[in-house]
């Protein structure tokens, strides 16, 4: 693991508030995007962090 | 005391931040006239609301050159009147009291929001660009039926607005071969001259007449229908000015010709 | 390791908040930002708003 | 490792569990009642009547922001004075007297508000048992009389409360001459000066003006004097539910992070900045009030506006208490040290998530606080947004992490479910962020809150998206925190029972980096602040309360009751008529 499984959990959690906000934000900017687009993004944004934290670090270091 | 350097500078970050807030809302008052509903109006017992001049007929009124006030009235669970008929680009108004609990007058999609309290009248002066309906809700709680409690506001665009009211004087009744003599008030609510065609349709007749009534007054016109013209039985009767029509029937003849099959 | 996991003492003297001064710094601009956006675009871009009678 | 405070005071731990099991029984109702009304209002999923909705909302308001908050309150006020004087009070039977009455108050008032669900309430004192007002019970509604009666004995067992605390102190300070109030109970002794301050407003509406008007005795009371005495006690109220959050904030989360309170003086000083500002903003919440003079209105937002002053110094003191954990536990960078604070513990992880959401609903309370841009969002559901964030989120998160760092040192359990319980605190960010974020922007285009179908002829103007996503995502947010309340009343409840365990907690507390000793001890004089609070009182109320008299006079301009019964059908008759008189 590359982070803790807490970290990994609140990383995911932070994740889908930018998700969520997300939306509303890129309108002000004019892009709309659907709510089906955005649940695609974040499928695939989350299914990549979790791959990315479960694959073993290069050295293993110890959590602090 | 002893305050870190950094805790000092955000200390006076927050100050300067709270400030800013202050000004601001002093801005929105001062620099784009922004007005708090107040206590500029008297005091009223929601048992005097219809023994009120304002608030016994629940209207909208011109008091001015591009000026309107609307009277409306709360209650468990509605506004009276229902819609508001108000012109765009011209000030309006508004007058809200309430006959029984607290509720709002809230024009969604706007700022055009007010606690109604009973007891008080709430002053609120908009001023709307966009014509449209708008729907009117009550939000705050007022009953089990508070969800129901909508109205709605209608802005007309300035040139159709009109406060016209008619009121038809016509017999029920005239004998065979007799003149059928329609007497047609017209109550221009507006300030300005209405210059306008009164239509009248009685059965296959149909006549018009221009007619001018001056601001603030009434107009009566009579308009007559040969009987001649008419077939016997009942005839419909119309007559319409702008958009307000009045209808009616008219028995020509007998009473025992009509073989009672009223409408 | 303990539960806290205390790895050194700091004490006042040595210790300088500067992590907390970055994110209070950056609390401030997004405060002001989110409220000069509420005020100017989402209020005053909600008219009619009661005025006064000029 | 100390002594568990559960065996150094068995009778203070006992007090405390009971106070924490009323609060969490709430929780627990007032929970189900949330989510009864996010599917409901939503028309995603209706299970009662459109009518009893009101029955359901004013079940929520008053067992979550009463019950659940203050029964939380007075159970860990108890354990801090106990905690930091380190003794137990003076006499345990005033202890057991307070949460006695507490209890019955709040017995009697969910009788009324539960009444509001049988088909036929039987009568009580007079009128129909209901009492389908909301938390705010603004007259002219009308709830049965032993609603408010309930009311009065809950506010008079926390003035008991109150009172027991201070009678600890005092005992505590003739054996400890000219010692500095130790920090804990600084901010007891604070939060309840404010509460004796502000309650005064809400028992001279009750028992001068509502109880005997709901009894018959007078006719006709003033509205606007009833609502404005509602809220005098209304916006303090909101910092009794928030300054125990402060205490454990202040006292428990720099422990947690591994660190110190980074300032003992600024937390006194902010304390003080309550008792003093707390009350007489109040008419913030009165905004788009007729009968209320603009000038009023803008001294009573400049007060608001600078009542941001102690949270935004709190901001600052209790992050940089947990930056100095972050950096004992061997954290660096400028940002870097984020990642070495304790996330694996939910006590810690909850309290963090928790201050976070507090200062971006912050925001949205200085949206509140202004005076102009109250037409915006007045009564919207961005208002419900703004108590959810605040009071649903910054309160009710950090007392579930502090439960699960409280509850094994007021039982010797171990806490059961570690992991669980820091799923549950991310679950409750999550759910609150999906709901909230509907609710500000529902209300920023004018949907109101309090209604069972905010749904009406004309269609909501919605910027990005659709009103059904708007709804959806609200339901689920509310789904969302209805499930980690569950889960952490299913870890308490567990814990409770987890009896042949030892618990892996440690309570010592430890020392500010900056102590008292840092501060003047004109600080710790109550009296000071006291007086310089009732001045600011009275200069914020008495001509406002004098000119509302004059306008309405003291009983108001005949304005009778309308009680609330729970057959609408009578409302829908009146209502119906009225319409037959406009048509015909």
């Amino acid at each position: 693991m590359r982070i803790s499984p807490a970290k990994l959990l609140i990383v995911i959690a932070l994740c889908l508030v930018v998700l969520v906000e997300a939306r509303t934000i890129l309108a002000f900017f004019d892009v709309e995007v659907s709510v089906l687009e955005i649940a695609l993004v974040g499928v695939v944004a989350i299914t990549a962090l979790v791959v990315w934290a479960v694959r073993p670090a290069d050295e293993e270091t110890s959590e602090p | 005391m002893n305050i870190h350097a950094y805790e000092r500078l955000w200390l006076v970050a927050s100050m300067v931040l709270i400030v800013g807030f202050i000004v601001t809302i002093t801005y929105g008052t001062v620099g784009l006239g922004i007005t708090m509903v107040d206590d500029r109006e008297e005091t009223i017992s929601p048992d005097d609301v219809d023994e009120d001049d304002r608030f016994q007929d629940p209207r909208v009124e011109q008091v001015g050159e591009n000026e309107f006030e609307a009277y409306v009235v709360s209650m468990t669970f509605l506004f009276q009147p229902d819609p508001i008929e108000i012109p765009a680009n011209n000030e309006v108004t508004f007058y809200v009291t309430s006959r029984d609990v607290i509720h709002s007058f809230t024009v969604v999609g706007t700022n055009t929001n007010t606690m109604v309290i009973p007891g008080e009248v709430s002053a609120m002066t908009v001023e709307f660009d966009e014509p449209g309906e708008y729907g009117v809700v009550c939000n705050e709680y007022c009953g089990p039926g508070h969800h129901d409690m909508e109205g709605s506001l209608i802005v007309h665009p300035e040139d159709e607005y009109s406060l016209t009211e008619l009121s038809v004087d016509a017999p029920d009744q005239v004998g065979p071969g007799e003149d059928v003599e329609l007497t047609i008030s017209i109550q221009n609510g507006l300030l300005e001259d209405l210059e306008t065609t009164v239509d009248v349709e009685v059965g296959d007749e149909t006549l018009e007449q221009d007619v001018t009534v001056p601001g603030g007054e009434t107009e009566q016109v009579s308009v007559t229908v040969d009987g001649d013209d008419l077939e016997p039985g009942d005839a419909e009767w119309s007559a319409s000015v702008d958009d307000e029509v009045e209808t009616g029937t008219v028995t020509i003849g007998d009473d025992a010709d009509d073989g009672g099959d009223e409408p | 390791m303990d539960d806290s996991g205390i790895s050194t003492e700091i004490s006042h003297d040595e210790f300088d908040p500067i992590g907390t001064l970055a994110l209070i710094a950056l609390y401030f601009v997004v405060l002001t930002l989110m409220w000069l956006f509420t005020y100017f675009v989402e209020f005053v871009g909600n008219a009619p708003t009661p005025t006064v009678l000029l | 490792m100390t002594d568990l405070f559960v065996d150094e005071y068995p009778e203070q731990a006992r007090l405390v569990r009971a106070a924490f099991l009323t609060s969490f029984v709430a929780l627990g109702i007032g929970a189900l009642f949330g989510v009864i009304q996010a599917l409901h209002r939503t028309g995603v999923f209706r299970i009662v009547e459109s009518t009893t909705y009101y029955t359901v909302l004013t079940g929520h308001g008053v067992f979550l922001v009463i019950t659940f908050t203050i029964f939380f309150l007075v159970g860990l006020y108890q354990w801090a004075v106990t905690d930091s004087l380190q003794r137990g009070p003076v006499d345990a039977r005033l202890t057991w007297s307070w949460y006695g009455l507490m209890s019955v108050g709040t017995l009697i008032a969910a009788i009324a508000i539960l009444a509001g669900f049988l088909d036929d309430p039987p009568d009580v004192l007079g009128s129909e048992l209901s009492a389908d007002v909301l938390f705010t019970f603004y007259a002219p509604l009308q709830a049965n009389p032993i609603f408010y009666a309930g009311l009065v004995l809950f506010v008079v067992g926390t003035w008991l409360a109150g009172a027991d605390w201070f009678r600890t102190w005092w005992a505590w300070k003739r054996d400890h001459p000219g010692e500095r109030i130790p920090l804990p109970t600084f901010m007891v002794l604070t939060t309840m000066i404010m509460w004796y301050i502000s309650s005064i407003g809400v028992a001279v509406a009750i028992l001068a003006f509502i109880l005997p008007w709901s009894l018959g005795l007078i006719d006709s009371l003033n509205p606007t004097l009833t609502r404005t005495l509602f809220w005098y006690f209304g916006h303090p109220v909101v910092y009794f539910w928030l300054l125990p959050a402060y205490l454990l904030w202040y006292i428990v989360l720099p422990k947690l992070s591994g660190g110190r309170l980074f300032s003992d003086p600024l937390a006194r000083v902010v304390f003080i900045l309550f008792v003093l500002l707390s009350t007489p903003v109040g008419i913030h919440h009165q905004y788009l009030d007729p009968g209320i003079s603009e000038g009023f209105k803008f001294i009573a937002m400049t007060n608001t506006m600078f009542l941001l002053l102690p949270s935004l110094l709190t901001a600052f003191t209790v992050v940089a208490s947990m930056e100095h954990g972050a950096r004992q536990r061997g954290g660096t960078g400028t940002l870097n040290w984020l990642r070495a604070l304790p996330w694996k513990d939910p006590a810690f992880t909850g309290m963090a998530l928790a201050g976070l959401v507090f200062a971006f609903g912050g925001f949205t309370g200085i949206v509140n606080a202004g005076m102009n841009i109250n037409y915006l969002v007045h009564n919207s559901l961005w208002v419900p947004g703004h108590i959810h964030t605040q009071v649903g989120t910054a309160v009710a998160l950090t007392f579930m992490a502090g439960s699960y760092w409280l509850v094994p040192q007021l039982t010797g359990n171990r806490l059961v479910g570690r992991q669980i319980a820091l799923f549950q605190v991310v679950l409750w960010f999550v759910g609150i962020v999906f709901m909230t974020n509907s609710m500000y922007r529902a209300g920023l285009i004018g949907v109101p809150r309090r209604s069972a179908e905010p749904q009406y002829a004309f269609d909501y103007e919605v910027g990005v998206g659709s009103m059904t996503e708007l709804d959806v995502q609200l339901a689920l947010g509310g789904v969302l925190l209805f499930v980690s309340t569950v889960l952490f009343l299913a870890i308490i409840l567990l814990t409770a029972f987890n009896t042949d365990s030892d618990p892996l907690v440690d309570g010592t507390i430890p020392p500010a980096l900056s102590g008292p000793e840092d501060s003047p001890r004109v600080l710790d004089d109550l009296r000071v602040w006291i007086g310089i609070a009732l001045v600011l009182v009275v200069i914020a109320y008495a001509i406002p309360l004098a000119s509302i008299v004059d306008r309405g006079g003291l009983f108001g301009p005949d304005v009778g009751p309308f009680p609330v019964v729970v057959d609408g059908v009578m409302y829908l008759q009146h209502g119906v008529a009225y319409v037959g008189v406009l048509i015909t």
